[in-house]
């Protein structure tokens, strides 16, 4: 695709939304059976499947700490998730989001309840649409949740960025490659402290605390359907 | 691929099938409940996502240009990935494909190459040069046994599924798939046959055979797995088996 | 090559062998000094080694089984076994042949007499003609019976397929290559119990039945090479 | 990146921490001593050695001929690489690069990219066929903390001295340098923020936050580490810390 | 390379040498049982099966079509790989090519390249873009000491057995060997030298030195092994072994 | 560049030397904070840092010896060492190097008086111009002893070899290329007993014999300046 002359037209992005405006975003709880929690969010044309094993026994042993569990992530895309086909296994930039996923997560969790354990986030980028770290990261707090692993507070996770010169909300593909900025951001939505936040393009001062401020909000709408995802899920236990 | 069962759980299993039952109720001949869905992954050609009781596959078809063998110039190629992510199961590990990942991979290959599913000789763009490279990516999304057929019928689910790729090079009018093959597995517990085999299953069972037919009932493909043994009768009963539920799961591809 | 008109002529194929005749297959029980116990296997053009390690102690220990040993194959080419060099190390089809070569030989083992060990197979392919899992796992198991390992029975394999619509013995690389179907088979040859069964090709019901009974018949003459190899050695052990 | 800190020495830091006091007597602003070195790897197009205290890191320029990416045909490449080397400290091992020295990497690298440090557009030798890469190696000799920061330095001070290849396909007068990014990393201890934390509080910090700035004071690379938090008014303090740090750093360069 | 030997046959073994003996009633200078068998695999340009005493090794030859190295546009290629496969020792694993197997590779392939044994320099089709690779595959079947001069020995009675291959660029009468090298390895135990170390000797060595020469007793390639010392009369002791011995060797070669 | 028309020319060398003559050799002992012990050396252009950790506990437990320490060596060339950038990572060549380097230093160790420990030496070489592997082991035993290690005898190290028919000492990267012989050779200087020698291209008897002549006199010499780099450190010490 060739980019396209303007990304912004009469106050519109190119699908239609307002720059603060977040795509459709559907979360489901405890969708996969063998898996001790699991969540599967759409966020635009991104379709991820978080999963959450433990806290289980931790091996190889010597990798146990004797006073608090391990959090370990795993980011990971599908060959098929993106244009050209990817090739299967880890990369530096899904090392990168490993990391910075288990530091955006890692804040609300009471790992030293469960020393010499472990707690295994497994993220699955089915399709992707500029933004998979953030909805794996919704993803991966629902189904940290869902397995019943005691959190402090929830994660809402979401980019921001500048098209045009327009600080907007929740790029798209297209307004990541032929935008100025990203900067996906997490947060512990109650208490409004930020768990991850990267950067990449240009922001002056000013755009930097505007940027900042729509993320805010957004991700406190984020919660709410997190919130409603496993309520749903509850009530659907309860029925049955 | 086998989870350890407590030897408790592993009589009743065995006792059941003496009598000619199994855990879930179905008779020896029944897959579990079969579900088919494509055309769900937008960034891929094609795609499938099968369920087979509670275990759930992806298969997902990206076509690319690629430069041929050189001992085959005029055929495109094939290539089938299988990952068993750790999001399936307690017991798989990230990191490189196992030897069970491996030898999916190489089965369901086997199935769709050998009876030509694809018609690979119509992938050549340029002899020699350039062709069509497909690629079908197996994705283990839950694991509940049986990884064999549902893989199978995955890909070749998301075979049908597959549109041409947006490029000029592309001259056909469809993605051109000529044969439906499907992977059957047959269970040996307690010297009685059994058709997919539940997780609870596998657990127990002696041995296995996977017979992929196609719509004529004839065989493109066989693999016999575990360390248990087949007599020429039980390999010839395990067979008809897989005819007959191959031609059911068959028509579940529409 | 290109590939011959006729595959089978007068009923006789390019080597001049019947559709159920084997290739000459000559077998040595113990030809190495370090390994425990050792077989080298000649099928027509192919030349394969084998070497059985064990029981011996696992490890590393957290692979040790309490209740059992542990079985290891490695089915492995030469370099300069084929046509085009192969580049040495495992690659995905002999990660499968190892796989199905071990769940042949497994049955015939009382691996529960040795807790916690490991028995290792090593199978070399030193020059390589279609056959060389065969020729692999009738040389494994003669290594097996040469190490002392206890064995319930032998084992002995070959493969059977189909070319120009008949369906024949032992295929050689051009029989392989220009043929329609292929189909290893491993048995007990006492009991007629099949431990490996793969194929690959076309075969209806009638043919698969026909390939079958002629694989049995010749696993039946293999078994008579397989005790002669050791019968032959144990005799000249005597001697010295 | 932690190393275990005894929590005597811990609670020590923490203390003079809510006294505003550091280890090392600083203040909250304050690097410690920076010396840029450039040009002693005479095989390197460009150097630099940076010592921050005592944490010590060479960077290496190499410019190479290469194919460009398909889907930037008229664009240089820049490849930036970190060997945490096992030389510089006893945590770190030989071995594949670890998840903290890719994370370096792509750090480091993001400064020198979304500033446009270099003008990539003019190392196109032929367009969609040859372009010049640039290789950026970042070699860790002695760790003594904050090695983001030692890192992003040596690597655009190793920029600012790369000649141009001896290469009749160079055409430049110069190697194209048109921006000086620096990083400043703001550590979080005990909720006070302090700029370019030594080993000793590293090792206690509770989050840190990489901001890399350019010569008008603007943003072009953030990075969180760590499992702390940070709240919007403590983001809003690191950036000042790190435009008046990073200017000063940027003195340096010459 | 070393096994573990029990202290009991250590001592045993030096006080023999301490009376100029050795384990398997040889001399100083004298090597076990030599046999060399050449062309037994087909499937190879040359091969050799070389036993010497109980140790025994394959060399297999491939010559293929290979881009040449860049700086080297008018020679052909030589690439020697060594497999310590575990059919031969107990001690040796399966995985990745060991210290002690690429150690291996490279001593033989000196010996190989530094007499230049093969005219590379007539391995070229087309200046700077088709060369011939010469690749010497050695496969170790059963070890009992002594593996570099068995391998260098199969190695070059390989290539001596290498028929041209069959391909209209090749347009030599015959393969181009125009040297003969060989090693000859000398251990230090008790302060005593002996060429052709058994493995039970190698177990208590202190020392190796490999010399490998060629037909006018000159010297091509040298290493040394084992964390014991030579002194220089040693070396120059060491040398006239190797000179004598490789004489005796090569004239195994036919 | 081309291969020059002479290399020696009325008696001297491209770079003014004498046939006997050591390039210009700067040690500096002790220049690493973290490192147990290190040394820095300038041997011509060569540019190597050595470090010393240990003895320390050795990880994992399996691998100790339980009455020696082990010895490890890691000889390692950075991208920008060389004209045409190195991929990072081992390659066989300096696994060789990692090899002979350890065999060369181990003979002087008193390894026994730890038992269960590693001592791990680390190589690297900055800007390479022929005999670093000379330049990298004369570092390293300057470091162990920077450590603390205790040593039967310094290890000093050079290279000799043969350029236009000509024995000489210390090669530079054109005489390696363009010269006939390169000898690698490490020694315990005052015993004069060799623990280190490689070889490759061409030596009658004769010049073998003068080559270990040449290289047991400058190794000599390079043992003056190792004491001398060791003296300095500790004079600077006191001095504080």
């Amino acid at each position: 695709m060739k980019k396209p002359e303007k990304l912004i037209k009469n106050g519109k992005r190119l699908d239609g939304r307002m720059p603060d405006e977040l795509r459709p975003l559907k979360i489901e709880a405890g969708i996969l059976e063998r898996a001790d929690g699991s969540a599967y969010v759409e966020l635009g044309a991104n379709k991820v499947l978080a999963a959450v094993y433990g806290p289980r026994e931790m091996h190889p042993r010597h990798r146990q700490q004797p006073d608090t569990a391990v959090l370990r992530c795993r980011y990971n895309m599908a060959p098929f998730s993106v244009d050209e086909r990817k090739r299967p296994g880890p990369d530096r930039r899904s090392v990168e989001i490993s990391k910075v996923t288990r530091e955006a997560l890692e804040p609300v969790l009471f790992l030293e309840l469960y020393p010499r354990s472990v707690i295994d986030v497994f993220i699955e980028v089915l399709q992707a649409d500029a933004g998979t770290r953030t909805a794996g990261i919704n993803a991966a707090a629902v189904a940290l949740a869902d397995a019943g692993v005691p959190m402090r507070d929830m994660v809402s996770s979401i980019a921001v960025g500048k098209v045009d010169g327009t600080i907007v909300l929740d790029l798209t593909k297209d307004e990541d490659q032929w935008g100025t900025t990203d900067m996906p951001i997490a947060m512990v939505p109650r208490k409004k402290l930020v768990t991850l936040l990267q950067m990449d393009g240009h922001f002056t001062k000013e755009e930097f605390g505007q940027a900042l401020g729509l993320a805010f909000k957004a991700c406190e709408q984020i919660y709410g359907i997190q919130r409603q995802a496993l309520r749903d899920k509850y009530a659907i236990k309860q029925e049955k | 691929m086998h989870e350890i069962v407590s030897s408790v759980r592993r009589d009743y299993i065995a006792d059941l099938v003496r009598q000619g039952k199994r855990i879930d109720t179905r008779t020896m001949d029944q897959f579990r409940e079969v579900s088919v869905e494509v055309g769900t992954i937008k960034s891929a050609q094609g795609s499938a996502l099968v369920k087979v009781g509670k275990t759930q596959v992806v298969a997902g078809i990206k076509v690319e240009h690629a430069e041929p063998f050189p001992d085959k110039p005029d055929s495109g190629m094939l290539i089938v990935n299988a990952e068993l992510l750790p999001l399936a199961s307690p017991t798989f590990e990230p990191g490189r494909p196992s030897e069970n990942a491996i030898e999916l991979a190489r089965v369901v290959d086997r199935g769709i190459r050998e009876s030509n599913a694809i018609d690979l000789d119509k992938l050549v763009i340029k002899s020699g040069e350039d062709v069509w490279a497909v690629f079908i990516d197996i994705y283990m999304l839950d694991y509940d046994g049986n990884l064999i057929d549902v893989s199978a019928l995955a890909a070749i689910a998301a075979l049908l599924n597959a549109k041409p790729p947006e490029d000029e090079a592309w001259t056909l009018p469809e993605f051109p798939i000529q044969k439906r093959p499907v992977a059957v597995t047959v269970a040996k517990i307690n010297s009685k046959l059994m058709v997919d085999p539940c997780l609870a299953e596998e657990g127990v069972m002696e041995a296995r055979i996977t017979i992929t037919t196609i719509e004529d009932g004839s065989i493109c493909a066989v693999q016999k797995g575990g360390i248990g043994c087949f007599s020429r009768e039980e390999l010839e009963q395990a067979y008809e088996m897989a005819r007959a539920e191959g031609a059911e799961l068959r028509a579940k591809l529409g």
